[in-house]
C-alpha cells in the first residue's frame, strides 16, 4: 500500500512551491487545516494563489500567509469580513490580487475541475460584474454564463478521521469545501484528528475516497 | 443616480418586528435559505410546527436554533453567519458543491436576504456598494437566482435618506428578477409583472408616506392592510 | 412534517403521465426500483422517454414496458446487450427511438440538472460520432464538447433505508445512478427496502437528502 | 478501408497468456479501471501484493475478486460486466457522477480495454462497428479520455482476418489518442509520437509475421523480447 502518513508537519507540507495555487478547506471556524497552514508560514513562499472562501482572519492562517509576503493573489467570495484586517489593508495597497467569485461558483469550479470537465454554464452571476469578460449562452430560454474549472496545484484539507489507504469522513459542517478541493488539486493534504486501522471505517460513509489523497498528517 | 426620498418622522417598525412580519409568510414544509446579517432575525419567529427546513449554504439542510447551553456549542456546527447552530432530526451534511446544487437547482422554496436596493422588475442589489472596486458575493448571487422565491428584508431606507426601494438599479446587481417580496419597517410589498405593490403599511403610517419613502411607483391594492405588529 | 410515504404501490406510481421523461435508477442487477417499474406497467401510458444505463433486458421492467407500447424513447449507453432482446427488435423495426450516451456524460448530465445549471464541456467523445451537432470548445489547449443538462419530470430511485422526511442511504454498488437520478427530477419517487424513524439515520451517511425526494413507497 | 492481413498458421497466445503479459505491467498502487470482457481476464493475474486498487465505473473504488464462496455472492456488489465481485479494505462506494468524476479527472493510472482497432497514433475503436446504425458504448469513452494511460488487449487480427493494428481507424473513434500499449495473441506494442513500437512478440513468433498481421507499420526496436508465456 502506498504509504501516505506524514512523520511529521514540516514533511507534510515539504511539497509547497512558490507560485502554487493552494486550495485551503475551511468555513468560518469548521473544517479549516489550522496546523497544514501554520505549517506553510516561515518558510518563505513566495507568490501564492490561495482559494478559500474568505481571505483570512485575525493575523493567523491565511492572514498570516498574507503578513509574510507569501501570497500574489486571493480567489474567494467574502474577502471584506470585519475580521479581515490584514487582506483588506494588503488589497488596498495594491500588494495583492484579489478574484471575487459567487460561493457557488467557487466550489462547482473545484468539483468541474476534479471532473475531469472544462467548464459549466451556470445562472449566478447573469446579468452582472461577474459576467464580464464571459461567454453567455441561452440554453431552453433561460440565460447562462460560462465558468472555467479551477485547478490547484495543492489543496490542504481538514478531516476528522482516515485509514492507512487516505479514505476520509468530515465532522458536522466540517465538510463545507474540503471535498471538492481534496478532488480539484494535483496533490492533497490532508490534516486529521484521528487515524484508525484499515477496514475500521464503513465503505459506505467514506466521502473522500482513497485515490483523492496524496498525504495525510494526524494531528491528534 | 440615487434619489433622496423622505422619511417620516414616526415611529417605524424594529428589526425584530420586520422579522416576526416576515417569518408569518414562512409556509410550512417550506425548504428555506436565511442569509446572513438581518435576515437572521426571522429564525426566533418561525413556529416549530410549520417544521420549515432551513438550508446552511456551508452544506447544513435541517439547521436548527442555536444551542441553549454554552456546553453544547459545536465549532463544527455553524450557519452562514458563523454563529453557533443545532440540526434538525431528520437533517443531513452535504459538501459545498452539493449544497449550491440544492440553492441552484430550484430545491429552495425561498431564500430571505439583506438588500442595498430592490428594483420594481424584481431585481436586487446587495453585494456591492455604488463606486467601491470590490465587495462580498458570499452565496447570496447563487441562492438568489436559484430559490424559486426571495424575500428581501431590510429598511425602506438607506442611513443616509437614500431610497431602496427603486425604479432601477444604482447598485451593482447581485441578480436579476428574482425578489417577490419585500419586508421593510415601513411595508410589506410584492413584485408584480407591473411592478411593487404595496400590501401592508406599518401601524401609524400612510401609504402615501410609504411612497413618499420610495423612489418607485407603488401600486395600491384594493385594500390596504396595516402590518400585525 | 410534509407525508411523503405512498400507502401503495399504486398511489407511488399513480402520478406518472404521457409523454413523461422517466429516469430509472440501477446497474446490472443492482439499486433497481423493480416494484415502482413494474407499478408503472399495466397502466396504459404512451411514449415515455426512460433514461437508464441499458435498455430492458428479458421481459420484465423496461423491457415490459416497451413490450406494452409505452415507451418512445430510449436514453442509454449500453442498448445492445445480450439480454436485451426487446428492445433490439423494437429499435429495428423502428418502434422506438434511441439516444446513446456515454455513460459518465449520461451521469454528469443529470448531475448538471439536478445543479440548476445549463451544461457543461467534457472531453468525452471528442473527435467521435457522440461530438455531432455539439459546439467544441478549446480550454487551456485541451479540446471539449458542450453537454446539455438532462432533466427528468420523474425519477424512480431504489434505496436501502428511508426516514420520515425522505432522506435515503443505499447498500453498496446499488448506489450507482440513483442518488443522481433523485436530483435530477421533477418528482422523485423511491422505492426502499426499509423505514426508520425520523432521527435514526446519522446525519454524516445520509446520500440523497431529505428535499430530493417528493414520495417514497417501502417494499419490506 | 479495411486491410485483409495474413495470421501465421502457428500456436498463438491463448487468452489468459495475453492477460497475464499485461498484468505483469500493472504497477503497484495503481488505480485502474478494468473494462468489461476480455480485459476481466487480466484481474486473477495480478499479485495481491501490488496491491493494485481497481475502479468499477459502477462506483466501486477498491473492487476485489469474485466471492469464493456462494454464500457471499451479493446482488448489490457487481463489477461493470455484472459479475458479482467483493470490495478490498479501505474500498468505498460512490454514486455513477462521482465515479466518473474519478475517472474522467485524471485519477486512473491505467485502463485496461478491449478493442475493434488501434491507430498509430493511438486513436481507440471499441464501441461500433462499421456501418452499424448505433452500438454500446458504456463507460468506455469516459475511461478511454480520462485515464493516464489505456492498455488495450485484443486478438491481433479479427476472426474475418481485417487488421486490428492499423494506420488510420476504419471503425467509428471511441477516444483519440490514448492508447499507450497494444497487448495480443502476438505482440506486445507501445504506442509512440513516431507509431508502433514492436516491443514483445509471442513464442515462436518473428517480427516479420506480426508485421505481416498488421495494417501499420511496426517500429523494431534495438532488441526484440520474446513475450514470458
Amino acid at each position: 500500500m502506498k504509504k501516505k502518513k506524514a512523520a511529521t508537519l514540516e514533511e507534510a507540507v515539504s511539497h509547497l512551491r512558490d507560485g502554487a495555487t493552494v486550495l485551503i478547506g475551511g468555513f468560518g471556524y469548521g473544517g479549516v487545516p489550522e496546523h497544514l497552514i501554520e505549517g506553510i508560514c516561515g518558510r518563505g513562499l513566495r507568490n501564492l494563489t490561495i482559494v478559500n472562501n474568505n481571505a483570512g482572519t485575525g493575523h493567523t492562517g491565511i492572514a498570516r500567509l498574507l503578513e509574510e509576503g507569501c501570497v500574489g493573489k486571493i480567489i474567494c467570495s467574502f474577502p471584506f469580513a470585519a475580521e479581515s484586517v490584514v487582506f483588506k489593508d494588503m488589497y488596498e495597497a495594491g500588494k495583492v490580487d484579489l478574484e471575487v467569485v459567487p460561493q457557488g461558483t467557487l466550489a462547482e469550479r473545484m468539483r468541474n475541475a476534479g471532473a475531469g470537465l472544462g467548464g459549466f454554464l451556470t445562472p449566478t452571476g447573469v446579468g452582472t460584474e461577474i459576467a464580464e469578460g464571459k461567454a453567455e449562452l441561452t440554453v431552453d430560454g433561460k440565460r447562462y454564463i460560462m465558468e472555467k474549472p479551477l485547478r490547484g496545484d495543492f489543496a490542504l484539507v481538514k478531516a476528522f478521521k482516515v485509514d492507512p489507504r487516505g479514505n476520509l469522513v468530515y465532522r458536522k459542517g466540517a465538510r463545507n469545501f474540503n471535498p471538492v478541493m481534496a478532488m480539484a488539486a494535483d496533490f492533497t493534504i490532508a490534516e486529521v484528528r484521528e487515524e484508525v486501522p484499515l477496514g475500521a471505517l464503513d465503505p459506505e460513509v467514506i466521502v473522500t475516497p482513497s485515490v483523492y489523497v496524496d498525504c495525510y498528517y494526524v494531528t491528534g | 443616480m440615487s434619489q433622496i426620498v423622505k422619511i417620516p418622522q414616526k415611529q417605524l417598525l424594529k428589526r425584530d418586528q420586520i422579522a416576526k412580519r416576515l417569518a408569518a409568510d414562512l409556509q410550512g414544509d417550506w425548504v428555506v435559505n436565511i442569509g446572513i446579517g438581518i435576515p437572521t432575525a426571522t429564525l426566533p419567529f418561525v413556529p416549530a410546527e410549520r417544521d420549515v427546513v432551513f438550508h446552511s449554504e456551508n452544506g447544513l439542510i435541517g439547521m436548527g436554533p442555536p444551542p441553549t447551553r454554552e456546553e453544547d456549542v459545536d465549532r463544527d456546527l455553524m450557519s452562514a453567519g458563523k454563529g453557533p447552530v443545532t440540526l434538525i432530526p431528520g437533517g443531513a451534511f452535504v459538501h459545498h458543491a452539493d449544497s449550491f446544487s440544492l440553492a441552484r437547482g430550484g430545491r429552495l422554496d425561498c431564500a430571505v436576504l439583506g438588500a442595498f436596493q430592490v428594483a420594481a422588475n424584481g431585481d436586487l442589489a446587495n453585494w456591492k456598494v455604488k463606486g467601491a472596486s470590490s465587495g462580498n458575493i458570499g452565496g447570496a448571487m447563487d441562492i438568489a437566482v436559484g430559490a424559486k422565491q426571495v424575500f428581501a428584508i431590510m429598511t425602506h431606507v438607506a442611513k443616509n435618506g437614500e431610497a431602496k426601494i427603486v425604479e432601477n438599479l444604482t447598485y451593482p446587481p447581485t441578480a436579476l428578477g428574482v425578489v417577490t417580496r419585500v419586508y421593510t419597517d415601513m411595508a410589506v410589498l410584492s413584485v408584480t409583472p407591473k411592478g411593487f405593490v404595496l400590501e401592508e403599511v406599518a401601524p401609524g403610517l400612510t401609504a402615501e408616506e410609504v411612497q413618499a419613502a420610495s423612489a418607485a411607483r407603488l401600486i395600491l391594492p384594493d385594500s390596504l392592510r396595516t402590518i400585525a405588529a
